[in-house]
């Protein structure tokens, strides 16, 4: 047991790997087998990352469950893995995630079913890896190596332009991470620079000094890595083409836990390596974050298509994210964080009621649905408590989060918290709007008349998202607690660059005085 | 655990479970869901009464449940205040609840949603419970959303019908722009004091730059105008006549709709130290009060006729509050919840005993098939009217009066023609429907409603009657005054009594009015002295306009809705898939055009490559050189 | 030495001009392998009898009777051959004329180094130089060696493959 | 020295310029391996003169090569000429789209 505990980060990261193993063997034509085999063992991973959650220890920002072995000693690589609180939630929804989106696809996955499973269990470790890497290479070769199975899975089982939107998504990240690359591997040079020591370590590189204005430009080349990720306004268009096109499965880890990448390469590399831009840059990064909710809200109102309307509802929310997370006081970035979570489940449980009404119905048109709760109360239920949390209704997760973030940020931007916070108005719109004409009034179509409600497979499929709506929204106190150490942690080694920051700033300017 | 903090808490556990229960095992219970249903809120209204003589006998008290959110300085738990207003609250609330309850039972008998119905109803209950006692503005905000949605989905309860899910989501979207500029002032409340609990902010509002204050009093009160209907936020509430009458009754009348007023109650340390955000308070709440009852005048529609009088009736009490006499408003509520309530419920009983009928021109002559209902209505009309002993007369009046003495003489003025106004509307709606000759299909069978429902109404009414005279003495002397005043004890008198005007002089106007809107009424639709066709020529354009609610709806779709939505259609195919999207396909076909111009190059013969590589070999060379 | 070195190299730019201009592939082929034997008495010259006797046996030996082979089993010869066009003719000698002036250029203008090892003309003829090549082949230079042989074998393969008649 | 490089020079142009102007595979080919041999002269003349042996190894290296390509080479000239009837390497397209 105390090897499990000590090195259970491996353990996650490599188990989905060992898992494909045990699926190699199995005949492909036996479909039933591989999906039940892979849902059990991703349930297993998912069990084993709970652990992660009993075994941490709250009231500290310290990372825990730290491995460290060299990998590459002359470039001063190692293998180095290590959570604190935000990257915990994180790694818990992945598992849970991978889990659901397993389960889910039982009837939407209906070729190639061996080789789904196993794309989806390696795209498993990529993300949990690219989450645990404390270490810059490792975490850049997981995250480069998550689009590959994620280009399959959206280019082999997607709908429509597939091949279009997975290539489409494949260069738009792939840009942007490669300039990341070059910003990653300067700060490293320098760091080397400085002390001569070749280390990849980021919490050692935290230390490098660089110039005001090679920060900017460093800072720019990230952010552009991870913007794209997010997807900020303007990065965001291969967005709904990914998301629209991807199996239901894609679209839930696409929603998920991908976009969650670019957020958590903010907080974990970003602004801790290039402070002062940081500073500098925040007001125009807010900016964009504010353009992107409201963008997002007001072309989620015109959508025709399901899948086109709640991907843009997934650019909307991921403003709100930036905004806490820019706005750094303790408050927003909490809910931030929260929110990741929030955007994770509640997005992806939109995703799974788009999947299912698509698989029953053959059309992700709204204006062929309509009438379909008559038909099938438990799904209507389910989804408009889904619906709900993503609107932000209090009493469920989604409310928690915009609300931390908003008054978070209010102190610091105001305005721009204001006309975030207008989004909300919007979210209602769209949501209420696409519901009503979905699941309310009478049946047009036809093909409604034999809706079947949600079998058990899928209700078990939903369950777990909707009881974590619940919980956090009415007892977030769990998750709070473990996270806001790591962000008092965080907001308080910012403010003290940013004290630094103003002295120079003062020094500078009395001197051209 | 304290007893007292038990029983707090028990009050919202019983209809919480409640919704659970039906909410998820509703198929298995179908007829007995109700009853149980009304079990569980009689039983908190019985635990509200003793709640109530607790906090009459000894003094409130908070009592936080759990911690709820915490990060940084950002602490709020889930927590209760237990002091007068909120148990005056209460007790109104669950009463109201529990009587309404039993009255669904038998308006919604058959009805294929019987659990769903009562599943919603209590947590609208345990919402609006959670709502009063809640002790910090978040856990406030966040039971002033659910109400909402409640509301929402009770509206749309009818769901196949599209006016009906139209009209749910007007609700909530009308409700969420209110709620917005709420939710902007509890941000702007937290910069200043860094606290979100009543009692710590009420200590910090006195040394708050007045502006600030403002500022936050009036982004609260947006969300008030959008909960409690006030212009211009009014447009919903006729709407949401389209779901169940009970539900008007309960959260479209008595409950949800005052929650504004209760808000500002709660709240009047902000806004008694900000005599200009009290001021708009007063004003919107006089031109509401006025041009509700003025659009009641000339429809139709019996709920919509009473939905607009609610408007106007929560004209009346932002009156009230706007001027500092927060007792008069939560009086005016407490009996407006009960007259209103019997409204609503005997307008109810009409269309259960038409089938569903709600067109005053296709009634007539109903007093004699449904006696109960019609004297439980005129009950209602009158104590609507402000006619005394009934209790509108009391509560209507001492807002009035404090309004004259507290020297605001033109919303006084407004008021009164108000009140004329309703008398008239209320008593046209009773003469046509009740009194006048039969316009009904000869073949339609009226029936008066079934005991489950009447008995509901007869408690009401007698409550309408006698409510009222909580509000004796007059003025500062009265029971409810004594009671409830303790609790205003910090607010700022911004608005001291100029006047002192006796109160049977006022009272007197006030009855004269009321009289005369009845005789007004009764003159044109029982003895017909005047054709009312001929005033509506004569005042066409004035009776066009009240007719089309003063085509405000239409003036939001025209300024609002439609260029919104074109904007928006614009953002995305313009926007996103023409510029966005064509600048990132117009770099990469930049490519693709150098590509091929560039594959002109590979031309696959290998001599030309061999010429190629020797070239490269020679400029490399001669870099070399001149290095 | 001297009158040697000349007569090698007149032999060798001769014969590599010849190889360039013959119509015939053939007669270029036996050009090439009397260039080739130019290139063996330089290795001579240059006190390296053993590169000489490789060259002329792999390069004479092996190689050219590979090339001649195919010629033969490809009848080429009788293949009318494809005459060049001219601008091709002139680009062609102008590259090679420029890089030929960049390479003399290149040499008259490089520094000049000192001799830096240790094998002098004197301790090569005491060891012999086939003792002194095979010796670091096969300690300081095993590893590329092994891998040459890899190549060998790639190259058999590889070459059994094309000759092959179907893919 | 220097005349060596020379040498190797001029012939190492020579074999450039066949390879541009000739179109025969085969003349091509061996124009290819003129140029390997001026290039191993280099090795040789430039190791002589440094006293190395290294340039002297690289050159035996150099043989395997050639030794290699010609294999191929001459491989792929006879299937090119079963393909294509001709050994005109103009005719040799296939890598053009």
């Amino acid at each position: 047991m105390d090897f499990f505990i000590k090195y259970l980060l491996s353990i996650l990261i490599f188990f989905p790997v060992v898992s494909i193993f045990l699926l190699l063997p199995v005949n492909k034509k036996n479909e039933g087998i591989l999906r039940n085999l892979s849902t059990v063992l991703s349930l297993i991973e998912f069990i084993f990352s709970l652990y992660l959650f009993v075994y941490f220890k709250e009231n500290t920002y310290k990372f825990q469950f730290v491995e460290k072995f060299n990998w590459i000693p002359s470039f001063g690589a190692s293998y180095f893995l290590g959570i604190d609180g935000v990257s915990l939630f994180l790694i818990l929804l992945t598992t849970l995630l991978t889990f659901v989106s397993l389960l889910s696809s039982y009837r939407y996955i209906k070729e190639h079913v061996k080789e789904f499973v196993i794309l989806m269990l390696l795209l498993e470790t990529f993300m949990i890896g690219t989450f645990a890497a404390l270490d810059v290479l490792l975490f850049y070769l997981f995250w480069e190596f998550m689009l590959i199975p994620m280009y399959f899975i959206i280019g082999m089982w997607g709908t429509g332009r597939r091949v279009y939107s997975a290539v489409k998504f494949v260069l738009y990240t792939l840009s942007g991470s490669l300039i990341m690359l070059f910003g990653l591997i300067y700060i490293f040079i320098m760091h080397y620079d400085q002390t001569g020591n070749f280390t990849f370590n980021i919490l050692r590189l935290y230390n490098t000094h660089i110039s005001d204005d090679l920060q900017l430009i460093l800072f720019i080349a990230l952010f552009l890595g991870f913007a794209v990720k997010i997807p900020l306004f303007p990065f965001h268009t291969w967005l709904p083409d990914a998301h629209t096109e991807a199996p239901t499965a894609g679209s839930v880890i696409l929603a998920g836990v991908l976009l969650k990448f670019g957020v958590y390469g903010f907080f974990r590399f970003a602004i801790p390596l290039l402070p002062k831009a940081a500073f500098i840059l925040a007001p125009f990064i807010i900016i964009l974050g504010v353009i992107g909710v409201l963008y997002g809200a007001f072309v989620s109102v015109v959508q025709k298509d399901l899948k086109r309307l709640v991907a843009f509802s997934s650019v909307s929310h991921m403003g709100f994210i930036i905004l806490g997370l820019f706005a750094m006081s303790v408050i927003s970035i909490n809910g931030s964080v929260i929110q990741l979570l929030n955007h994770g489940i509640s997005t992806g449980a939109l995703f799974l009621f788009v999947g299912m009404l698509y698989e029953r119905m053959h059309t992700r048109q709204i204006k062929d649905f309509g009438g379909i709760a008559k038909k099938a109360p438990i799904l209507t239920t389910l989804f408009m408590i889904s619906v709900l949390a993503s609107v932000g209704l209090p009493g469920l997760n989604g409310f928690i989060g915009e609300f931390l973030i908003l008054i978070g940020s209010f102190h610091s931007y105001p305005v721009l918290t204001i006309i975030a916070a207008s989004g909300i108005i919007f979210a209602a719109v769209y949501l209420l709007w696409m519901f009503q004409r979905v699941m309310f009034q009478d049946i047009t179509n036809p093909a409604a008349e034999n809706f079947e409600d949600m079998n058990l497979r899928e209700i078990i499929t939903i369950l777990p998202l909707v009881i974590l709506m619940f919980l956090i929204g009415f007892y977030p106190m769990p998750f709070l607690d473990r996270i806001d150490p790591t962000v008092l942690h965080f907001v308080s080694m910012m403010n003290h660059h940013k004290a630094v920051y103003t002295v120079i700033k003062l020094k500078t300017g009395l001197s051209n005085a | 655990m304290d007893l007292k903090i038990l029983i707090t808490w028990l009050i919202p556990l019983f209809p919480l479970s409640g919704w659970l229960l039906w909410g998820l095992l509703g198929k298995y219970f179908k007829g007995l869901s109700g009853y149980i249903a009304s079990g569980f809120v009689v039983a908190s209204f019985i635990l509200s009464v003793i709640l109530f003589f607790i906090v009459a006998y000894s003094h409130g008290f908070t009592n936080t449940l759990y911690p709820w959110v915490y990060a940084g300085i950002f602490k709020v738990g889930v927590s209760a205040v237990i002091d007068r207003l909120s148990v005056v609250m209460l007790v109104m609330v669950t009463g109201v609840s529990a009587l309404i309850h039993v009255y669904s039972i038998g308006y919604m008998q058959g009805d294929k949603g019987f659990s769903r119905y009562f599943s919603f109803l209590n947590l609208f209950v345990f919402s609006m419970i959670m709502l009063v006692i809640s002790n910090n503005l978040l856990l406030l905000y966040v039971f002033w959303e659910a109400v909402g949605f409640c509301s929402y989905i009770l509206i749309g309860f009818w769901y196949e019908k599209k006016s009906a899910s139209d009209a749910g989501k007007k609700a909530f979207i009308v409700n969420r722009v209110g709620d917005f500029g709420f939710a902007v002032g509890i941000f702007l409340l937290f910069a200043t004091t860094k606290t979100l609990n009543y009692e710590a902010v009420f200590t910090a509002i006195p040394s708050i730059p007045p502006y600030i204050v403002t500022t936050i009093a009036l982004l609260l009160f947006a969300g008030a105008v959008g909960k409690s209907a006030q212009f211009p936020l009014h447009i919903w509430l006729p709407d949401a006549m389209e779901g169940p009458t009970p539900v008007s009754s309960l959260i479209h009348a008595a409950t949800m709709v005052t929650a504004g007023v209760y808000m500002i109650a709660r709240f009047h340390v902000i806004f008694s130290y900000s005599p200009v955000a009290s001021e708009v308070v007063l004003i919107i709440g006089t031109f509401t009060a006025f041009l509700a009852a003025f659009i009641a005048l000339t429809q139709f529609d019996i709920k919509r006729i009473i939905a607009y009088s609610t408007i106007s009736q929560l004209g009346y009490m932002f009156m009230a509050v706007g001027i500092g006499s927060y007792t008069a408003g939560i009086f005016h509520l407490i009996s407006h919840a009960v007259f209103k309530g019997l409204l609503f419920l005997t307008a109810g009983s009409v269309m259960h005993g038409l089938s569903g009928e709600l067109d005053l021109r296709k009634m007539g002559g109903l007093y004699s098939k449904m006696k109960t209902t019609a004297v439980t209505f005129i009950v209602g009309g009158l104590a609507l009217s402000g006619i005394p002993p009934f209790s509108g007369f009391f509560s209507k009046d001492a807002i009035l009066a404090d309004v004259y003495n507290k020297g605001f003489y033109f919303a006084w003025i407004i008021g009164e023609i108000t009140a004329l106004m309703t008398a008239f509307y209320i008593f046209r709606l009773i003469f046509l429907a009740f009194f006048a000759e039969s316009k009904l299909d000869p073949g339609k069978h009226v029936h008066e409603s079934p005991k489950i429902m009447t008995i509901p109404m007869i408690i009401l009414a007698s409550f309408a009657v006698i409510i009222g005279f909580l509000g004796i003495p007059p003025f500062n002397e009265s029971l409810f005054y004594n009671f409830l005043h303790i609790d205003f004890k910090n607010a700022y008198d911004f608005a001291p009594f100029v006047n002192n005007a006796p109160w049977y002089l006022l009272s007197f106007i006030s009855v004269l009015a009321g009289l005369s809107g009845i005789y007004i009424a009764y003159l044109l639709y029982i003895k017909k002295a005047v054709d009312p066709e001929r005033i509506k020529s004569i005042f066409k354009p004035i009776y066009v306009l009240s007719y089309n609610k003063v085509y405000i709806d239409e003036i939001y779709n025209f300024l609002i809705v439609k260029p919104l939505l074109v904007f928006f259609d614009f953002l995305w195919k313009i926007i996103d898939v023409k510029v966005i999207d064509g600048a990132v396909n117009g770099i990469a076909s930049a490519f693709a055009g150098f590509s091929v111009k560039a594959r002109k190059i590979q031309n696959g013969m290998l001599m030309s490559y061999i010429l190629t590589l020797s070239i490269g070999v020679a400029a490399l060379l001669f870099y070399y050189f001149i290095r | 030495m001297e009158a040697l070195f000349y007569i090698f190299s007149f032999i060798a730019i001769f014969s590599a001009l010849m190889v360039i201009t013959m119509r015939n592939p053939m007669t270029s082929a036996l050009y090439l392998i009397l260039c080739f034997f130019a290139f063996a008495g330089f290795y001579v010259i240059l006190d390296m009898q053993f590169l000489a006797a490789m060259q002329i046996l792999v390069y004479a030996g092996a190689i050219m009777v590979l090339i001649v082979l195919v010629i033969m089993l490809l009848n080429i010869s009788k293949i009318k051959d494809m005459k060049p066009y001219l601008h091709q003719k002139i680009i062609g000698v102008l590259i090679s004329l420029i890089l030929f002036i960049e390479i003399i250029f290149y040499i008259f203008h490089g520094a000049q180094k000192k001799p830096i090892g240790i094998f002098t003309h004197a301790l090569i003829k005491k060891i012999g130089n086939t003792q002194v090549i095979g010796e670091f082949l096969f300690t300081e230079y095993v590893l590329p060696f092994e891998i040459a042989s890899i190549l060998l074998f790639v190259a058999i393969i590889g070459a059994y493959l094309f000759a092959k008649k179907k893919f | 020295m220097n005349s060596y490089l020379i040498v190797a020079s001029i012939i190492f142009s020579i074999g450039t310029l066949g390879v541009i102007i000739r179109k025969n595979l085969i003349v091509v080919f061996m124009s290819l391996e003129l140029m390997f041999n001026s290039a191993n002269l280099g090795f040789v003349a430039v190791s002589n003169h440094l006293h190395l042996i290294s340039g002297d190894i690289f050159v035996i290296f150099v043989i395997v090569v050639a030794a290699a390509e010609a294999a191929i080479a001459l491989g792929i000239a006879i299937t090119f000429y079963r393909e294509k009837g001709t050994i005109d390497i103009d005719k040799a397209n296939e890598l053009k789209n």
